[in-house]
């Protein structure tokens, strides 16, 4: 029969939208409306997954976001299959395919139960005492075996093809929860038009209203009044609500994460819609009626699929129209319970109820459902339960006032409710570090000192009256919003007190009795005293001694147990152990949501220059450079790298070649004290440079080690044009800004960054004159009136551009500056013009083998943040005449003018044909024993095809006093012999540059 | 008011504004203008852009917006053709006082955002608040838009965001609102 | 102290685990102490341990404000290895490492040390290039690194993704196949234990809220919430908190404090089977021994004492775990914490003397102090002991700040141009 | 994520702010007169103080302009922010955030 625990009235189901599943290897029928876990107890499926440890037989514990036992594999497609999904929190869609977990071969014959058999040796921290010997075998066998046994559910294994989104949103008062507290909150908040957020990891708001069937709120039915306040919310302009929305984290100054779930409850999703959306919400104030979770009992055998929390049976009956079973036992130690009893009862279904207080403490629920009929032993402890799959029996026993423990009997039944008091869901609270506050009247931390702008309502902060939750609410929501009100309701008493109880009293043996305190992590109480036993006495211990509280319901259910019997053992007040500390998430919060729509193209951008696309176009490979993409070189059918950039060398030695240099970063420097600015930044000096000239400049971090070069024009008296490193444009740009604003701000200068502004065409070799003397307007480009670094305004093609005469090449060179948008036209008109002269494109490697030729060096690649000009042989360029510059002083330290420093050589390798890598080490003997003595590492290496060789660059300890000597450098084979020489391979003299 | 003009005209060529719309701006004439508060101050404006306004608000002159963007900084936008004559003038009416005018009309590339739920695309990676009272007509300033630094404008009335990211960041920045828009607009 | 071993677990399994004893004792204060040791984390307790153990020098308390191994050793995600480039550094983590290899063993306590392999992704030229430099470096000192190819890296790491269309291509990886992760709580208890054993006292929940200096300068004891202890010798293991408690011995040190977030994703069956880490877009993970995905995020950028940061630590390492594994969208956060990580100028630790006679430090382990716990401990030991460094802490001084002979790790890895 | 004040721009969300490290620490005027150990504690002691300590800020992506604020590490509110150059203000402050 379909659905035969579905009971024929009653419930929030749509019974008019039939659906169906697959768990496991059935088909399972339900209606929309249900959750996964109101489907399967609909069906009358209890046995829904197997513990961590001791693959125990387990069912759905709870409704809610808490539970800790139901987690199953949901497959909703190709590459959306994901493990460990709470059943209670998951809408039931067509068609989903579901699965239990952690069990082999099957759910209902699961072979790691023989771990249960060894359960007495498998107890809290067993694997700390063994595994040791023999010591290869802990990698070998040991903990393979036991990775193998942990985790739950099993990893997807394709990339996941959803997309994510994330919102940035502001409100004055963000409300979390939206049960009675904070529905009332809301509206409270929300009447003076400030906006309000109202966001509910339920798929419809309401809370415990959902399942309120009897309350009465100022004489409505408890869903006329949920009804009526959503209608109102929903009226206001002002008003978001957020159903299916978990808030999850509580950070720094009211800043609230979110999870919206937008897609997983629809069979077929809207194509562009994400899957989830992260809100990053900061709100003024924030509301927090986070409601409570209902406490397990702790007795032997607690953990048999069937028994469950009472409120939660209270839920599938009223709200899911289910029956979890037909006949119940209700086992508490406080009041709830009874308006889980009654209800069952009212749905036709069989009720007992055993409360371990005494007959006079239980309260007016008592007679009322005596009065229904249902048997009532109060005075009674729980001792165990029997049914191996599927509980069938609870034993009980009387609890004499002396704390015996009478006669056992056994109550026949399908279904256990069990109810050991509230705890208030402070979590956020927690993250916004508030302080916790103990109440022992009813066993609970609840909210103590804020710290932010929050407050918390309702049983969140342990009020269970549903009067007073409504006006908890209110006059929470009112003031947050700034317009302090109180209001009074009239609701229907919701009796909620009771005995805290850490583990029920019984007669057996404490060593042997199997009473689970965290039911996901298979903890019980015995494995909690075995830890205090052992000194483990701080909760933090005994939480990560145990594992209590960390599975993947991190303790909601668990953790005030465990304190309780933590204190009970060692005899010291519960806030004396303490409580353990609540960090995000409150619920596991997928990786895609929290990265949104960073991926692929959007995880970093992509920058390109202007000329990307011509490279694109042209067939050039690329490497990233940062957060750049530049043309590495420009290979023609069938070359390879080394052949394209030989040809592309050879180019520019020999004929003209084209770059596209746009990356470097550049920075207007203007004002009257721009030179005195350059002045105490760069090592050199600035003032007699003239305008029209350009200098190569070194700028040092203030610990004296190179931090960045460029050459630098200076335009007008006052104006500079600077340039720097690629990755370094922004930090050098910063670097500048902080001394002038905040150690010298009497300096009249402003720094303005023009990096994207020009795009920079190199045209280097020989021939570069002969090609863009034609394109150029004013500007005369003889030599002598247009020396090597110099820099002249003009128009090139008729754009206005800079023209720079520098070279990074060793040639003959201009840098073209045009304003980016004018870049493809200028390069394209360069390209024609050079076609006679074979003018020849080329990317990042070629210019590095031609600077390396030429020994200059790359901030980066020649330096690593641990380097001096005088490392670099650059010494002579620190300007000995200024007084001061950023760095000077920590030139003079005792370890960095003490000799030993590595410094910059040329190395030749004695096989010319050898090129040696990058990283390359090298030593003076390599047969010395290991560790060797290094004496430095090949920075940079290519092949030449100006010299006919492969060549190197390094940094050596007293590398300049090592001239000629031979070396040995490593290789991937072991060592290669080489020479070293002055870091210079072509033109020594540097006479091509100033052709 | 030459704001309410501008919106007025684009209004005619917006969607419906269910529908969030993404579209690149021609190219501006566009001066990064550095100057002493105190100088602001004195001078008012010069050659037709506000210097006066208050830190993170937008005023538009005719054609001439200026865009404050921090204590002695300003960012002037103008139609194109006029680009050289503007820095002449702007040098002229500048004369003697110490300030830096740097030409950044290729710098930069230019979106707007339009339709009621722009707010919530651009929301998407700009952390600020963009409700008409945090954020009304006449507000602009330098922000994030996830990783890319942007200058978000808000010239008038309409539901109608100007945003500015650096040329090289530009693939990037419509790649993130498109897919935003898509977002929100396929939640509707 | 009973043995700990798979007899002892069977036979106490069959009496009901009711003779298993603590695991340390909870002494109270005695009046002095030969050495304080302040802060009862891993490397607190190393010292101790190998104090008593390789020095004789029992008459040792360490001093712990909560609950030992509370602060960063019980909030790192565990990765061990030795694969620095310069010399110093590459000694002190593969004296480490060589101590980790049988620290099970030697304390009596499975740490579950487990080489696994630490795996660092280069995704640009710049990357590899600097990690050939580490590869050949490590390799005249002794220290095991190879290269390999993005092929030979996903092989060894099969949901590495390593499409050259990612925005971050894997170009090829270093990997050092002793690295690995140890279970962090179990060194903090195992060095507890064994350090117990030998007589050592461990004081939880006492806070050191002075350090008293003699008329010479020199240290006398330190006042504690459970009052006075005296001591002519004091070493200061505090992490995070070292600026605080050498404030009161008015010495300033060369530090920051940062909090560095970490987290973990539900657990799953085996998945992942080595530790990755790529500096470039700042991921790093491996999976512990309960399933969990264990990832490493980044340090907010200001100074914080709170164990909390902000979340766009978080999503933003989520985004590069994301695109190196796409296949791990899925997934879920389950949780996120903070540490207190003390910073130095270098980057590197501080092991030794103080400018306080008598006073001695280990801190300045950035994010980087767990997988030196044992050899931090041993050395710091030594130095307590001997009054002067071993060779391999040598280089560590404060006054290296003085000279200029800094050891900066980070530089030699730096970002490209 | 911190809410900064930022004294020209008012309060802004921490990712688009630098902060910049302890705060009042100016350079020295003659750094060639300080002796090795002067100018490493100028170079690299810190206060790092648990407690309000003042620091430097910069709107980065926004006015681009240096602040300093007064915040409590402890708690990581913010007492005060003022302007670069301002003097400290007293610990006891009005709270901005």
């Amino acid at each position: 029969m379909s659905q035969p625990f579905r009971l024929a009235t009653g419930g929030r189901i749509d019974r008019g939208r039939r659906l169906s599943i697959r768990f496991n290897d059935a088909t399972l029928e339900g209606f929309a409306g249900d959750t996964l876990a109101s489907l399967l107890l609909a069906n009358g499926r209890h046995l829904v997954g197997r513990s961590f440890k001791y693959h125990r037989p387990r069912g759905i514990l709870s409704h809610g976001s808490e539970e800790p036992n139901a987690l199953l594999s949901v497959d909703r497609g190709p590459g959306r299959r994901d493990p460990n999904n709470r059943a209670t929190m998951v809408e039931a869609v067509d068609g989903l395919v579901t699965g239990s977990q952690n069990h082999w071969p099957s759910l209902e014959l699961d072979a790691g139960e023989v771990n249960d058999l060894l359960s007495p040796v498998f107890v809290a921290g067993f694997y700390y005492k063994t595994f040791m010997w023999p010591r290869s075998f802990w990698e070998k066998l040991y903990e393979p075996r036991i990775r193998a046994a942990a985790g739950l559910g099993k990893a997807p294994e394709t990339a996941d093809p959803e997309r994510y989104a994330h919102l940035h949103a502001h409100c004055e008062v963000l409300v979390v929860g939206a049960g009675p507290a904070g529905l009332a909150a809301a509206l409270a908040a929300s009447e003076g038009g400030g906006r309000v957020i109202l966001a509910d990891e339920q798929a419809e708001p309401g809370g415990s209203l959902l399942h309120e069937t009897s309350a009465l709120i100022d004489g409505m039915t408890a869903e006329a009044w949920r009804a009526r306040a959503l209608e109102t919310l929903a009226s206001r302009e002002n008003v978001e609500i957020l159903p299916r929305t978990t808030a999850f984290g509580y950070y720094n100054h009211n800043h609230v994460a979110l999870l919206e779930r937008l897609t997983d409850h629809l069979a077929e999703p809207p194509p562009h819609l994400p899957r989830e959306r992260l809100w990053q919400v900061r709100a003024r104030q924030v509301v927090l009626a986070t409601g409570a979770h209902e406490r397990p009992l702790v007795f032997a055998d607690n953990d048999r699929p069937g028994i469950m929390l009472a409120e939660s049976v209270r839920v599938f009956v009223n709200r899911y129209a289910v029956a979890p079973g037909r006949r119940i036992v209700f086992a508490t130690t406080g009041a709830s319970a009874y308006r889980a009893a009654a209800d069952a009862k009212a749905a036709g279904l069989e009720v007992t109820l055993v409360d371990l207080r005494p007959e006079e403490d239980c309260g007016a629920g008592l007679q009322t459902l005596r009065a229904l009929g249902c048997e009532v032993l109060t005075g009674h402890t729980v001792v165990g339960s029997q049914g191996r799959k599927r509980v069938s029996g609870l034993i009980v026993a009387p609890l004499g006032a002396d704390g015996r423990v009478g006669a056992r009997r056994t109550l026949p039944c399908d279904c256990v409710g069990m109810a050991g008091g509230w705890t208030p869901a402070v979590h956020l609270f927690s993250q916004s570090r508030g302080k916790l506050r103990f109440e022992p009247a009813i066993d609970a931390f609840v909210p103590g000192t804020s710290v932010q702008a929050e407050r918390s309502v309702g049983a969140a902060r342990g009020v269970y009256e549903l009067s007073d939750v409504l006006a908890d609410g209110h006059a929470a929501g009112a003031d947050a919003a700034g317009r302090p009100s109180e209001r009074a309701f009239a609701a229907s008493p919701t009796p909620a007190g009771f005995t805290g109880i850490p583990l029920l009293p019984t007669d057996a043996d404490p060593a042997k009795l199997r009473a689970f305190v965290d039911f996901q992590n298979d903890v019980t109480a015995k494995d909690i005293g075995l830890a205090v036993r052992e000194g483990f006495e701080s909760i933090e211990h005994v939480k990560r001694y145990t594992t209590t509280g960390m599975a993947t319901d991190q303790g909601k259910s668990s953790n005030m147990n465990a304190l309780g019997l933590v204190a009970s053992i060692l005899e010291k007040p519960v806030p004396a152990v303490g409580t353990t500390t609540f960090r995000p998430p409150y619920t596991p919060v997928s990786f895609g949501a929290l990265a949104g729509q960073s991926r692929g193209a959007l995880f970093d951008p992509v920058r390109t220059a202007p000329l990307d696309a011509w490279a694109e176009e042209h067939g050039a490979a690329f490497e990233n450079v940062s957060l750049w993409r530049r043309a590495w070189y420009f290979p023609k059918p069938g070359e390879d790298m080394r052949a394209a950039v030989a040809r592309e060398c050879r180019a520019v030695r020999e004929g003209v070649g084209i770059f596209d240099a746009s990356t470097l970063g550049k920075i207007e420097v203007v004002g009257p004290d721009a030179a005195e600015l350059m002045n105490r930044l760069y090592v050199n000096g600035w003032s007699k440079l003239a305008p029209g000239r350009c200098r190569y400049g070194l700028m040092l971090k203030e610990d004296g080690f190179v931090m960045d070069d460029g050459v630098v024009a200076r335009l007008a008296d006052d104006r500079f044009h600077v340039t720097t490193t690629t990755g370094g444009a922004a930090r050098v740009l910063s670097h500048m800004e902080d001394y002038l604003q905040t150690e010298w701000p009497d300096l009249d200068v402003f720094l303005t960054s023009t990096t994207e502004q020009w795009a920079a065409i190199a045209v280097q070799g020989p021939k570069a004159r002969e090609v863009i003397a034609p394109l150029v307007e004013g500007i005369a480009m003889d030599a002598e009136s247009f020396p090597h670094m110099a820099v002249r305004l003009g128009r090139v093609c008729g754009v206005p551009c800079r023209l720079f005469r520098v070279s990074f090449t060793g040639e003959l060179g201009y840098e073209i500056n045009v304003p980016a948008g004018h870049a493809r036209e200028v390069w394209e008109a360069v390209l024609e013009e050079g076609q006679r002269f074979g003018i020849t494109p080329y990317g990042t490697e070629t210019m590095h083998v031609l600077r390396a030729e030429k020994g200059f060096v790359i901030v980066g690649q020649e330096t690593d943040g641990t380097v001096t000009p005088d490392d670099l042989g650059m010494g002579g360029m620190v300007s000995k005449i200024k007084p001061d510059f950023v760095g000077k002083r920590s030139l003079a330290r005792p370890d960095i003018v003490a000799g030993g420093r590595r410094q910059l050589v040329g190395l030749l390798t004695e096989d010319a044909a050898l090129i040696l890598e990058e990283g390359a080490q090298v030593v003076a003997d390599p047969d010395q024993p290991v560790p060797m003595r290094m004496l430095g590492y090949v920075t940079s290496s290519y092949w030449s095809e100006a010299c006919g060789r492969g060549i190197a660059l390094a940094m050596l300890a007293d590398g300049r006093s090592l001239m000629g000597q031979r070396l040995h450098a490593t290789t991937q084979e072991g060592f290669a012999t080489v020479q070293v020489v002055e870091p210079v391979f072509v033109d020594a003299q540097g006479e091509r540059i100033r052709a | 008011m030459l704001e309410a003009k501008e919106v007025s005209r684009r209004d005619e060529a917006a969607p419906a504004l269910d529908e969030v719309t993404i579209r690149l701006l021609p190219r501006s004439a566009r001066f990064s203008l550095r100057l002493r508060p105190a100088e602001a101050k004195r001078l008012g404006r010069v050659a037709d852009f506000a210097l006066d306004q208050d830190i993170n608000r937008l005023v538009a002159t005719g054609e001439r917006r200026s865009l404050r963007l921090g204590p002695d900084d300003w960012l002037l936008l103008a139609p194109e053709a006029g680009s050289e004559a503007i820095a002449e003038e702007i040098g002229s009416g500048l004369a003697g006082v110490f300030h830096a005018l740097v030409d950044i009309g290729h710098r930069e590339i230019a979106f707007e955002i339009a339709g009621q739920a722009g707010a919530r695309v651009i929301n998407s990676g700009c952390p600020l608040d963009l409700a008409d009272a945090a954020f009304p007509a006449g507000s602009a300033t330098r922000t994030l838009l996830a990783k890319a630094e942007i200058v978000l404008a808000r010239p008038g009335e309409a539901p109608l965001w100007r945003v500015e990211c650096g040329r090289s960041f530009a693939a990037y920045v419509e790649g993130w609102l498109t897919e935003a828009a898509a977002a929100v607009n396929g939640r509707r | 102290m009973r043995r700990f071993s798979f007899r002892t677990l069977i036979s106490e399994a069959f009496k009901g685990h009711k003779g298993w004893e603590r695991q340390w004792r909870a002494p109270e204060p005695k009046a002095s102490y030969e050495v304080v040791i302040v802060g009862g984390g891993g490397h607190g307790l190393a010292t101790a341990y190998y104090l008593a153990k390789e020095f004789g020098i029992r008459d040792v308390a360490v001093l712990e404000k909560g609950w030992i191994g509370g602060g960063n050793t019980g909030r790192n995600t565990t990765i061990i290895r030795s694969n620095y480039l310069y010399d110093e550094s590459a000694a002190l983590y593969d004296h480490a490492v060589k101590l980790w290899e049988g620290l099970s063993q030697d304390l009596n306590y499975n740490v579950m040390f487990s080489q696994r392999g630490v795996m660092m992704l280069a995704h640009n030229l710049h990357d590899v290039r600097s990690f050939r430099q580490h590869v050949y470096a490590n390799r005249l000192n002794g220290v095991d690194n190879e290269w390999l190819t993005p092929e030979q890296a996903k092989e060894f790491c099969p949901p590495l993704n390593i499409s050259r269309d990612a925005r971050y291509p894997v170009m090829g990886a270093a990997l050092q196949r002793r690295g690995g992760t140890a279970r962090h709580d179990a060194v903090a208890w195992g060095y507890a234990r064994a350090a117990d054993a030998m007589g050592v006292d461990i004081i939880q929940n006492c806070e050191v809220t002075g350090i008293r200096r003699g008329a010479d300068g020199a240290v006398e004891g330190v006042e504690t919430s459970r009052g006075f202890i005296a001591t002519k010798r004091v070493g200061v293991v505090a992490a995070g908190h070292t600026s605080v408690i050498m404030e009161r011995a008015g010495v300033r040190m060369p530090l920051e404090s940062f909090p560095l977030q970490a987290l973990v994703s539900e657990p799953v069956k085996p998945v992942f089977p080595c530790v990755v880490m790529s500096n470039a877009v700042h991921a790093y993970i491996s999976q512990s021994d309960k399933g969990e995905l264990v990832i490493g995020a980044g340090t907010d950028q200001y100074v914080s004492y709170s164990q909390q940061g902000g979340l766009h630590i978080a999503t933003h390492t989520l985004e590069a775990i994301c695109e190196i594994f796409p296949q791990f969208s899925r997934m879920r956060m389950l949780r996120n914490w903070g540490g207190i990580v003390d910073v130095t100028p270098d980057r590197s630790p501080i092991i030794g003397k103080t400018p306080v006679p008598g006073l001695y430090v280990n801190c300045g382990w950035g994010t980087g102090g767990f997988k030196a716990t044992p050899g931090s401990g041993h050395v710091f030991a030594h130095t307590l002991a001997k009054g002067e460094p071993h060779p391999v802490n040598a280089p560590f001084t404060l006054d290296r700040f003085r000279t200029g002979r800094l050891i900066d790790e980070a530089a030699a890895a730096a970002v490209a141009h | 994520m911190l809410l900064v004040t930022c004294p020209y721009c008012g309060p802004r969300p921490e990712i688009e702010f630098h902060c910049g490290g302890e705060a009042h620490i100016a350079r020295p005027a003659e750094p060639a007169g300080l002796d090795d150990q002067a100018w490493s504690e100028f170079l690299f002691v810190r206060t790092n103080r648990k407690g309000v300590q003042a620091e430097r800020w910069l709107h980065q992506h926004g006015c681009r302009r240096w602040f300093n604020a007064l915040r409590d590490t402890a708690s990581d509110r913010f007492l005060a922010t003022y302007e670069m150059g301002a003097p400290r203000p007293s610990a006891g402050g009005e709270e901005l955030r």
